[in-house]
């Protein structure tokens, strides 16, 4: 009979696959020079990923997930962020922790069997770990974002999640109790269209991921997660809402898987060649190369110095990961308390014991 | 400074309060906790003394609670979450195992997680369900948590200021039963008791009565029922249950015995099974008499009207001790 | 740039507070005198609900958690429902269950301390317990309507929960799974303003809670709960589109909760008099009565006359409570298992042959 | 007719579909389980076989598939559901306790929860964080339950089998590291195994070693070492933990006076506990030596550079063999 609440779901679009823009720069892109350390951090990335992935396949790292299509959403969450922000991620935001400071062997030692991975050597200290159990950083954010608020510190908590990851239980705790608290949080939903082998239209019957947002009063939005032109406008205009104490935002990034889920899986199982070759058409990559060189801030010489110099880097990195020595037995003890209880002072020592005879 | 004795519960609250007062980055969240005082009043009146930023109220889930409460303590607070009823606590245990329990070691000590879970627990009040559930052997083979059960008004205050010190997760349970069983002083003066000893409660040469919470009262009168035939019973109140003070039960064990564990909850793997496994291991020649259990059924704790039943009591306690007594 | 989605929330009232009708009846309420025998429901549950509380106080019954201002929506609710549907209630919704056909001493047994109480002997066999985890029971409605589906049965589950129980992670999960699925199912939030102490303003940020089904794809309604036709009609859409294959469905009750949260609550530490003052103006029934009586059909021989009878049956019913007698102790055992395991008898007979000895 | 020997993993398959084409009321849920066959491939073809209405692909989220399970079973189905890896069950955990191992309880009998719980469990396969943890011991304390770990092809069918036509929940834990450890001849013959049996998979007459899972293979490994030193080492397969069968751990016990437990979760409160309390309480007086547990350490399995360090072995498993040989 009367209408109790009206809502509207904004799509946001700039740079179009073919790499012309859809209309005016948005101010979270004052011109096209101002892109390109982004971009380079994008080439960076998926330099990366391609060795990492070939690590893996030589038996030399353990099972990996690639960033291959995300690296505009990546790198644009990152990128956005102040470093005294809290950046709790899922587990495959190398971009946004590399444009954080974190150097790439932390995330080869992790996924190579080693704790220390999670030191995130090189970025802000008080980032979280890489998170396996789905979404749970998602909540673990908003305690953080809720942290900030009661301590009165301008600081903003942005956490990571997958399609799937914004079916979790703990990802509506998070919206809500970031409504509830309206706290400076800023749940990035990253829609890659698979959750391993579930599609995306099998997770939820909303029409938009972003409209999850609405069940706790959030801010919502969706964005063409390949655009990083959309991608850092509409995370500044999230990040703008959380300083200013305007609350939480939910983001989704509309994006796609182009590798499989991880090396130890096979998309081939369950989808289809030609959906691949059709989200090829629409990468984050190539538009924006193309429309760099159009607007003459980029050309081939720069990029085949800049993947010279990228190939190297990761290079030194994997070196300086296979060169780490594996952790004394003992590390299995480390740091399960502040200080370790008697009882497991004996195992501890009866470890070691057991190393040295052998 | 409170002059005047007071109860298990007024004891948690005068902790609490001390620490708020103390230390800023404590803050306390839960359902109700906040102008309600929680519904066994725990935290009445610290919401008129510290404000709504400090006591905070939260949304109806305790996911929600669990997960906050590790957000805040890995960005430097500490945080005192209730969860409301020991059967509310299961939807928490994701974060706390998860999460809660390896931050430290996950990240080999870049974050760590200085919480406490405070969690009403057991039975015996005549309430509905899943208000009445000794669920503490959820908890103890997680490694990284303390778990914790104070059953006296003093080492209700020593222990929780110890718990909210301590730099590492905390789950405190409390045995709701005895929160206004009985007064004792309890000077407020911030002095916290250690997490990592067992209490010995009353000396004694025949057997060793090993329990916690609630059923410390019990076992005290099974003692004070056995000395009057001439059996002299020492009683340890367990007190933090992980990571375990074996050495002082087996101090006891190796003087005694005779071993008698007495808990509420379930027999089969609740944790008397892992003092008695310990008490088979390390003090296998000293036993004179097989070790028992005196514990609930293993069948889920009735609604009120058979409660009683189901609970260990001072009459079981009896008889299994002097089963014990028989064997020299 | 452009809108990825839009959604409007409607809100229904037919019966305004003075008992005057907001505009024409519609399809669920043919005429006055089809709201007869739910007012009469309606007039019941506050006799028995006043008793349940007289014997609360007199120490004859365990905690008791009352329905004072909730009986349009309770009763409506059972009222809405088929006998082969499922109904998954909360704590409180005596209403509903005493509509399906639920003895009333069920209610007094469970909440004096006996589990015979969820026999809910009168009632359809596949009806839910009582839930005292919050929400928890609109999720396994959701599993319930799952197996409908799957099986083709044209049957809906009906949950309830509270404003506080739509915090829940549960809710969310039932919410979510419902639209992925496209179950047969209606989630009620019957928002009494409270949740024990804390306001439903502290649960979310979201301006409803019926929006909350949003986030699902579910369909959303609001209606004033305390106005029986608004709860029968919105609850009469939601089933039709149940039944025909259209999905689920959160329709948000808002009543008010006239009672303390239960008998071991004392709502005057936090709640201001004024507020309930205010709620009782509002309330269901006198609205509902004033309307029937202009109908003209409805007098006070009428109501004088049911009262009795009501009161003389609730009496049966609390007769028939006080006089079950208390299950031996070998109850705690039976119906742990469907045989109990030979460890278990071990103890069930040491537990008899204590009773005997004692 | 599977004329060829399996795996542990295809015995599990097989099960599924056995039981998918004898009962319709029969179906499996979890994640990744439908075109994708499973993380592990223990659903593989089942999809293609049986339909999407049989074999259903869930949203990303535990709780949801632990709720709908139960909604399902309280409701006349028989749901098989999968959690993708021991470290993701805890989300269940509350669905479990408070529903799944209570609706019959709860509703005298009116109301059951037909259902089984399925999980990769335990470490040993290099996998990430949360893909190797050996949490049995959180279902054992609770009523209702069965917890059942199948080490063998064979045992994995029979067992299967008859979870899913137990009328009771089931939590059926899959040892992960010996999916596809060997081979073993599993006539699809529909015959289920009991599940209120400890096995005895080798006959000796000087230590028992109990264990079950994964660790089944060490312990047959030490059992062999053992021989070679003139050491006759008696093996049991708990296979179903609770409710537990512990007559057949007793009398062997009874029979060698020694016992070893092993198992790959943390030692304190591990079930391993509940049954050398069990051996403490009633096999006391034929013990010769002390009961010894060899497990994981009381640290989180460590990620898996480190993990075989944290698990059992067969040198730890004859080491400890040869301490309690050492009494007499
Ligand atoms: C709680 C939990 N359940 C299951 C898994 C196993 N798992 C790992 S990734 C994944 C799919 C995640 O999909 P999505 O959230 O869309 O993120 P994406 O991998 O596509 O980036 C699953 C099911 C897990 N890590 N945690
Ligand atoms: C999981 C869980 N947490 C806490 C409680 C304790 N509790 C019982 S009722 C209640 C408030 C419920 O409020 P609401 O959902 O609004 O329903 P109402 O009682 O107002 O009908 C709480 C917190 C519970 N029963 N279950
Ligand atoms: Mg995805
Ligand atoms: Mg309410």
């Amino acid at each position: 009979m009367s209408t109790a609440a009206h809502f509207d779901i904004e799509y946001l679009q700039y740079l179009k696959p073919d790499g012309s823009l859809a209309g005016p720069l948005p101010p979270a892109v004052p011109d096209a020079a101002s892109l390109l350390p982004i971009f380079k951090q994008m080439l960076f990335l998926r330099t990366f990923d391609g060795k990492a992935i070939a690590l893996q396949r030589t038996g030399k790292l353990g099972t990996y997930a690639a960033s291959l299509g995300h690296e505009a959403t990546h790198v644009g969450i990152g990128y956005s962020m102040q470093p005294e922000d809290v950046l709790a991620p899922s587990y495959r935001e190398y971009g946004a922790q590399f444009a954080r400071g974190v150097l790439p062997r932390q995330v080869l030692l992790y996924w190579g069997g080693d704790e220390r991975g999670n030191l995130l050597t090189g970025g802000p200290a008080h980032d979280y770990p890489w998170c396996v159990p789905i979404s749970t950083q998602m909540l673990m954010a908003s305690g953080a974002a809720l942290s900030f608020k009661l301590r009165k510190q301008t600081k903003v908590a942005v956490a990571v999640c997958g399609d799937g990851g914004s079916s979790k239980t703990d990802f509506y705790a998070a919206v809500n109790s970031a409504g509830a608290f309206h706290l400076p949080l800023i749940l990035c939903v990253v829609n890659n269209g698979w959750a391993i082998s579930v599609p995306r239209k099998a997770q939820t019957g909303a029409d938009t991921l972003a409209q999850k947002g609405i069940a706790g009063g959030l801010h919502c939005l969706q964005v063409d997660g390949n655009d990083i032109i959309a991608v850092l406008e509409g995370l500044r205009r999230a990040h703008e809402r959380a300083r200013n104490g305007e609350g939480g935002s939910v983001i989704e990034f509309i994006t796609y898987r182009l590798h499989d889920h991880t090396t130890a899986d096979d998309a081939r199982r369950y989808r289809d060649d030609a959906e691949v070759k059709a989200a090829w058409e629409k990468e984050p990559f190539l538009r924006l190369r193309k429309f760099l060189t159009d607007q003459g801030v980029w050309d081939e010489a720069q990029e085949k110095a800049w993947l010279e110099d990228s190939g190297k880097r990761v290079d030194e990195e994997i070196n300086a990961y296979l060169n780490t020595p594996v952790q004394p037995v003992e590390a299995m003890f480390d740091y399960l308390y502040a200080e370790l209880p008697s009882e497991l002072i004996t195992q501890r020592t009866e470890a070691m014991a057991r190393e040295h005879r052998a | 400074m409170s002059a005047q004795p007071i109860t298990l519960i007024e004891a948690i609250t005068q902790a609490l309060a001390y620490e708020l007062r103390k230390d800023e980055s404590v803050v306390v969240l839960g359902e109700d906790v906040g102008v309600n005082g929680g519904v066994f009043r725990a935290t009445a009146g610290l919401s008129a003394q510290f404000g709504p930023e400090r006591i905070l109220d939260t949304p109806l889930d305790e996911t929600t609670i669990a997960g906050l409460t590790v957000g805040m303590a890995s960005q430097g607070m500490k945080p005192v979450a209730e969860a409301q009823f020991d059967g509310f606590m299961y939807p928490m245990v994701d974060f706390i195992i998860c999460h809660a329990a390896r931050m430290r070691y996950r990240t080999r000590g870049r974050l760590t997680c200085p919480m406490v879970l405070r969690v009403p627990w057991g039975g015996g009040i005549r309430a509905p369900e899943h208000h009445s559930e000794a669920n503490e052997a959820i908890f103890t083979n997680v490694p990284g948590l303390r778990v914790v059960m104070p059953s006296s008004p003093q080492r209700a205050y020593g222990l929780l200021l110890a718990a909210i010190r301590d730099p590492d997760p905390v789950i405190y349970m409390e045995p709701k039963r005895i929160y206004r069983q009985y007064k004792e002083l309890v000077p407020d003066d911030g002095e916290a008791l250690p997490l990592d000893v067992c209490y010995v409660l009353r000396d004694g040469s025949d057997i060793t009565l090993v329990t916690w919470g609630a059923q410390v009262k019990e076992t005290l009168e099974a003692a004070d029922a056995l000395a009057k035939d001439g059996i002299s019973a020492e009683v340890i109140d367990v007190a933090t249950l992980t990571p375990l003070d074996f050495a002082t039960i087996a101090e006891s064990v190796a003087k005694t015995g005779r071993c008698v564990i007495v808990h509420e909850a379930a027999k089969t793997a609740g944790f008397g099974a892992e003092i008695a496994a310990r008490v088979a291991e390390e003090c296998l020649f000293d036993l004179l008499a097989p070790v028992e259990r005196v514990t609930g059924y293993d069948t889920h704790i009735p609604l009120f009207r058979l409660e009683m039943k189901y609970l260990p009591s001072t009459d079981k306690i009896v008889a299994a001790a002097k089963r014990a007594m028989a064997y020299s």
